[in-house]
């Protein structure tokens, strides 16, 4: 009931404050010596880790601010509204804590430009906190242009790195170009229903019979989403920016970032089409994109040698996963999809930050060329080490709880092979991370030959100096979020919490009674009882085990591999196919987002005729 | 993939993609028609708020929070180039290049000018409340008219009128000017970039509120970083020279 | 449609359409050509349809236009050529 | 007639998209991606449009009563204009340094990046 | 009315259409200006003289400057 109070006037500041810090920083940035543009984005960080966890606690219903006061009167709203719920806010903190952690991390890095990267982080952070809060289809559009806008030009900010620039002008170009379509089906589903708000529309568009426009529309307005949440063929741009974007900027791009694109697609769907397009419609479209992304991502990842590219191919692979799990279309697939998401930020930016310290160390991100090279470094082998089991999804680690949920939901809706895919993928991706590590930190198997495409990458120094052995600002952020995916697995009442918020993202009459009509917060009931599972627990040993088995393969079986040339190679072939399709020319990647437009089209569109 | 194997792709992808298009066109009201709920409520909140110009109410007061997004956007853009047009040490230590030759009678078309684009630029600000225009068209035309200073030939004369820090310091100022009004609404408990201030009377130059206070922070911010982001570029092209390979 | 509005019609297809191909075909300077040809048209047709639809308050559009065309020629005329 | 203002907006989008596709040159890309743009623009304007209706500006001639065309449309098309302007800026940028550091701006000729 | 925003509409799309045919960039940098005139012209058919102003102050001076430039520092390298 009570619009506008003092909690709600919280999210139009976690948007309002990192931008106001970036201006103070960007007048300050050419005296103030560099220790001060560090402590001042940092304490903006923190300032929005703190409004956004305050929001998260007090989201136990929708925190709704309609912003500049203009409430729903008994007319046609005109106002914006940010709606805030636990998911919302969830992710919105999730974007806040890793930019503070990118943010100590980088304390020294550079020789800032005039605290242009920091100025560039924080107008960052305020895009993804917009897009996460807002319930304004426009809006929406708006802080995504934001984020892109800050994204690619930090992709780049090496700028003396060939691969960063190539990078980042494909991913400006392919995420433009998605954002664009996004906004014609806005401009669609305005002429249709003149209205802009999420709950506005979902109300016009309650009951109706599903025609072109309205299917059309909605494929659109994914197109632009779907392009930043990287599913199979809109993912091309992500291994590309990722292997190249600076070390603390891949946290943020990894973390939280793509996962954005798939939460936009949840609740642009959940909150405005949910009452037109069903949701069995959308479970089959979002299973098959779902399995399909996950398997070219883990054969991808696979098939690497520069790290970072690696471990860019493995967020592929883990967003399919994720969006298998949210596929299920239910408050249980949902909640492991989010948990997932929670505890997949821990490990994948540990790893990344790890990558990081490698590069700094030894000026070069490819395994085969650092073979045995980081056999003195103790402490980075273990943490690694740790962060892929991790990723393979080890209980009592949180990716695993994750997981388990998720495999439990689909598995639950008749999916048997869901956890068989689940298993695999974190096989192959927890794999391929613990072969490299174990490459790099410990010399294990024969030295790989050094192939043509591996060492014509070279890489740019993101440091002037080598930093100190054990730099608290650089191993902190390590532990801290292989801490946090620890924790975030074995505290079960924040799992509730996050149970909770997926029920609300998925209702859609109980957010259009609560925004539009001021209805009082339904009682969100409790959601399938979730913790760990014995079934849960033995999947994710067996791929960790199933991960350490990969990992080995990498390391010791070049000769098995060399003996059964002739079976493989078909395999051979397939793969190196897969490869060149991967070819870093803007031209291709337009042409795949064209033909994802039209997948997109057949698997939503034209079972509903 | 070849070129001809992608120009294939797209052309069967682009044809099913106007195909759908095309269905969902013809479920469109038609072109031109009467209904348009949002414009009637959107009219109804800007005679409330004694905003004449409709597009402006829209802009600033009912959607403020886009526009605030959008000037971010603005301002992340403008730092993103500063940072990736930065020059490199050796750029830095080769020094300016030779400015080209200009003919007699750019130079005096062109100086002729600054002050009619100046004024006009001032004129499309101040007036954005109750004629078309704002702080964004006359911001870019403002620094259109500074830029002009480059094109009539004397880049030197530019360089010293338009030192660049400065305008960086304007452009923070112009953002974060928005971002406080925005924030002092919240404060007033009225709601984030609320229409605070007395509204004045439909029509006259002072009238809307808030709205002409951040149409003018736009106008700052905008001629601003579009000054910034003109000498970026530039530098990259007179200053530093062409590239030597 | 009154006299105004005929004559801003017109102005868009015999003025700007010709001046469009002009601005589409041969090399740089010609094109140019057809820029300086469609700009002074398109403040002709802006003062035309203001005029034929009775809005004063339109004709800040055509002077704007009249002012940064001159910008926009500079711009062409000094970077198009050659360079010293 | 009816619908002719839809359909331009939808085949500038596509040429733009296209033009990208087939281009040998990133200026050019990025050029033709800010094409492609204009093509929501023309949608946005299309969509609010309604005939022998004034500007949504009020003043001597048009009072408030007088129907007006949609000023929300015109609201969203201007932010997408600053949008445009400046992400083909940043990209322009980044053309600017590719070809710098690359020596071309020729899609086909770049190699830094191979799956 | 009708007829004035068909036919600009009709000149928008002709203009676009060339501009994207234009392999050249400088070239086609004056191409997009005239793009931006149509725009310009369609736009205040459409009786929205503020975005028109948008469009004029974008694509007359500042967008076609900074291609421009870009392309002069680029061609420097040749």
């Amino acid at each position: 009931m009570h619009f506008n109070d003092g909690l709600a006037q919280l999210a139009p500041l976690s948007i309002a404050i990192p931008i106001v810090v970036a201006c103070v920083m960007l007048s300050i940035g050419q005296r103030a010596p560099r220790v001060v543009v560090d402590t001042v984005a940092v304490a903006g960080a923190t300032t929005v880790v703190g409004l956004d966890a305050a929001l998260f606690a007090g989201s136990g219903g929708r925190v709704i601010n309609w912003v500049a006061n203009w409430l729903p009167g008994g007319g046609h709203p005109v106002g914006i509204v940010l709606v805030v719920d636990r998911i919302g806010a969830g992710v919105a903190l999730l974007a806040a804590i890793l930019m503070l952690l990118a943010l100590i991390y980088s304390a020294r890095y550079f020789e800032s430009a005039d605290a242009h990267f920091q100025c560039l982080m924080l107008l960052f952070l305020a895009g993804m906190n917009g897009f996460a809060l807002t319930g304004d289809l426009f809006d929406m559009f708006v802080f995504f242009e934001l984020m892109g806008a800050a994204a690619y030009a930090l992709t780049g900010f090496k700028v003396e790195d060939r691969s960063a620039l190539q990078g980042a002008l494909n991913f400006g170009i392919v995420n433009s170009l998605g954002a664009y379509i996004t906004l014609m089906g806005i401009g669609l589903m305005y002429a249709r229903t003149s209205q802009l708000g999420l709950a506005q529309i979902g109300a016009n568009l309650d009951h109706q019979r599903p025609n072109a426009l309205i299917v059309v529309a909605f494929i659109f307005i994914m197109t632009g989403w779907l392009v930043k949440a990287a599913a199979v063929p809109f993912h091309f741009w992500l291994d590309d920016a990722h292997a190249a974007a600076p070390t603390p900027v891949c946290v943020l791009f990894s973390g939280v970032m793509v996962e954005l694109g798939l939460y936009g697609v949840l609740r642009v769907y959940w909150t405005s089409f949910a009452g037109v397009i069903p949701a069995s419609d959308m479970r089959r479209a979002f299973i098959v994109l779902g399995a399909v992304t996950a398997l070219v991502g883990s054969v991808m990842c696979l098939a690497q040698r520069h790290l970072k590219r690696l471990l860019a191919f493995s967020t592929i692979a883990h967003m399919g996963l994720f969006m298998c799990a949210a596929g299920t279309m239910d408050a249980s697939g949902t909640t492991g999809a989010a948990v997932y998401v929670a505890g997949h930020a821990g490990a994948k930016c540990a790893l990344f930050l790890l990558a990081g310290m490698v590069l700094n160390r030894y000026g070069s991100v490819d395994e085969a060329a650092l073979h045995g090279k980081a056999r003195d470094a103790r402490v980075p082998a273990t943490l690694f080490a740790i962060a892929s089991l991790a990723l393979a999804g080890l209980p009592p680690f949180a990716t695993g709880l994750g997981k388990a949920i998720g495999e439990d939901a689909l598995s639950a809706d008749g999916y048997w092979f869901g956890p068989v895919l689940f298993v695999a993928v974190s096989a192959m991706t927890g794999g391929a991370a613990l072969r490299a590590g174990g490459r790099i930190f410990l010399g294990l198997g024969p030295r790989p030959r050094q192939t043509e495409d591996s060492a014509a990458e070279e890489e740019t120094p993101e440091t002037t100096q080598r930093f100190g052995r054990r730099s608290a600002s650089l191993v902190g952020p390590i532990i801290a979020l292989i801490a946090g995916c620890l924790a975030l697995g074995l505290a079960p009442s924040s799992i509730h919490a996050i149970g909770g918020g997926a029920t609300r993202l998925i209702d859609h009459a109980g957010y259009l009674a609560e925004t539009l009509r001021h209805a009082h917060p339904t009682v969100a009931h409790d959601p399938t009882a979730i913790d760990w599972t014995t079934t849960g627990v033995v999947l994710g040993l067996v791929s960790a085990l199933l991960a350490v088995g990969v990992a080995a393969t990498g390391w010791y079986a070049e000769a098995v591999r060399r003996r059964l040339r002739s079976v493989l190679a078909p395999f051979q072939r397939g793969l190196s196919g897969m490869r060149a399709l991967h070819s870093g020319h803007v031209g291709d990647y337009v042409a795949w987002l064209m033909v994802g437009v039209v997948v997109l089209g057949a698997l939503v569109g034209l079972p509903l005729r | 993939m070849s070129r001809r194997v992608r120009m294939w792709m797209v052309a069967i992808a682009g044809a099913a993609v106007a195909v759908g298009m095309g269905l969902a066109f013809v479920d469109l009201p038609s072109f031109g028609g009467s209904h348009h709920p949002y414009r009637d409520a959107a009219i109804h909140g800007s005679v409330a708020h004694q905003t004449a110009n409709a597009v402006s109410a829209v802009n600033f007061d009912q959607r403020g929070l886009d526009t605030f997004g959008e000037e971010s956007i603005l301002f992340a853009s403008i730092i993103g180039v500063s940072a990736l047009l930065r020059p490199s040490k050796e750029e830095q230590e080769a020094g300016p290049s030779q400015p080209g030759r200009v003919m007699e009678a750019t130079r005096i078309l062109g100086y002729a000018f600054i002050p009619l684009v100046l004024i006009v630029g001032l004129d499309v600000i101040s007036h954005g409340v109750i004629t078309p225009g704002g702080g964004f068209q006359g911001g870019i035309i403002l620094a259109s008219g500074i830029h002009l200073l480059y094109v009539a030939g004397s880049y030197e004369t530019l360089g010293r009128l338009r030192p660049v820090r400065l305008f960086e310091h304007g452009e923070a100022i112009g953002a974060g000017a928005f971002a406080c009004l925005g924030i002092a609404g919240a404060a007033t408990a009225m709601g984030f970039l609320a229409n605070l201030i007395p509204l004045g009377s439909f029509g006259q130059l002072f009238s809307a509120g808030t709205v002409e206070l951040l149409n003018g922070a736009v106008g700052i911010e905008v001629g601003s970083g579009v000054i910034v982001l003109i000498a970026k570029f530039l530098d990259q092209a007179i200053l530093l020279g062409p590239q030597k390979s | 449609m009154n006299a105004w509005l005929a004559a801003s019609a017109v102005l868009l297809v015999l003025g700007l359409g010709p001046a469009l191909i002009i601005g589409a075909r041969g090399d740089g300077v010609s094109r140019l050509v057809g820029l300086e040809l469609a700009s002074p048209i398109a403040v002709f047709f802006l003062m035309a349809f203001a005029a034929g639809v009775d809005q004063p308050s339109y004709l800040i559009v055509p002077l704007v236009l009249a002012v940064l065309n001159v910008v926009g020629t500079l711009v062409f005329t000094r970077l198009l050529g050659p360079r010293p | 007639m009816s619908y002719y203002g839809y359909f331009v907006a939808g085949a500038i989008m596509l040429t733009g998209a296209v033009g990208i596709a087939r281009s040998r040159n990133l200026v050019h890309a990025v050029v033709c991606l800010s094409v492609s743009q204009a093509g929501t623009y023309v949608l946005l304007l299309s969509i609010g449009y309604q005939r022998h209706a004034a500007a949504p500006v009020f003043g001597s001639t048009i009072k408030p009563s007088t129907k007006v065309v949609d000023p929300v449309v015109q609201a969203l098309c201007l932010t997408d204009i600053v949008v445009s302007a400046t992400v083909t800026a940043l990209l322009l940028a980044l053309s600017l340094q590719i070809a710098k550091h690359h020596g071309t701006t020729d899609p086909d000729e770049l190699s830094a990046l191979r799956g | 009315m009708t007829f004035i925003v068909g036919a600009a509409l009709t000149l928008v799309l002709a203009a676009a259409i060339a501009v994207v045919a234009s392999q050249d960039p400088s070239r086609q940098a004056v191409t997009l200006s005239v793009l931006g005139v149509s725009l310009t012209v369609l736009f205040f058919a459409l009786q929205a003289p503020d975005v028109a102003l948008s469009q004029l102050a974008v694509g007359t001076a500042i967008v076609p400057l900074m291609v421009m430039l870009t392309i002069s520092k680029i061609r420097g390298g040749r």
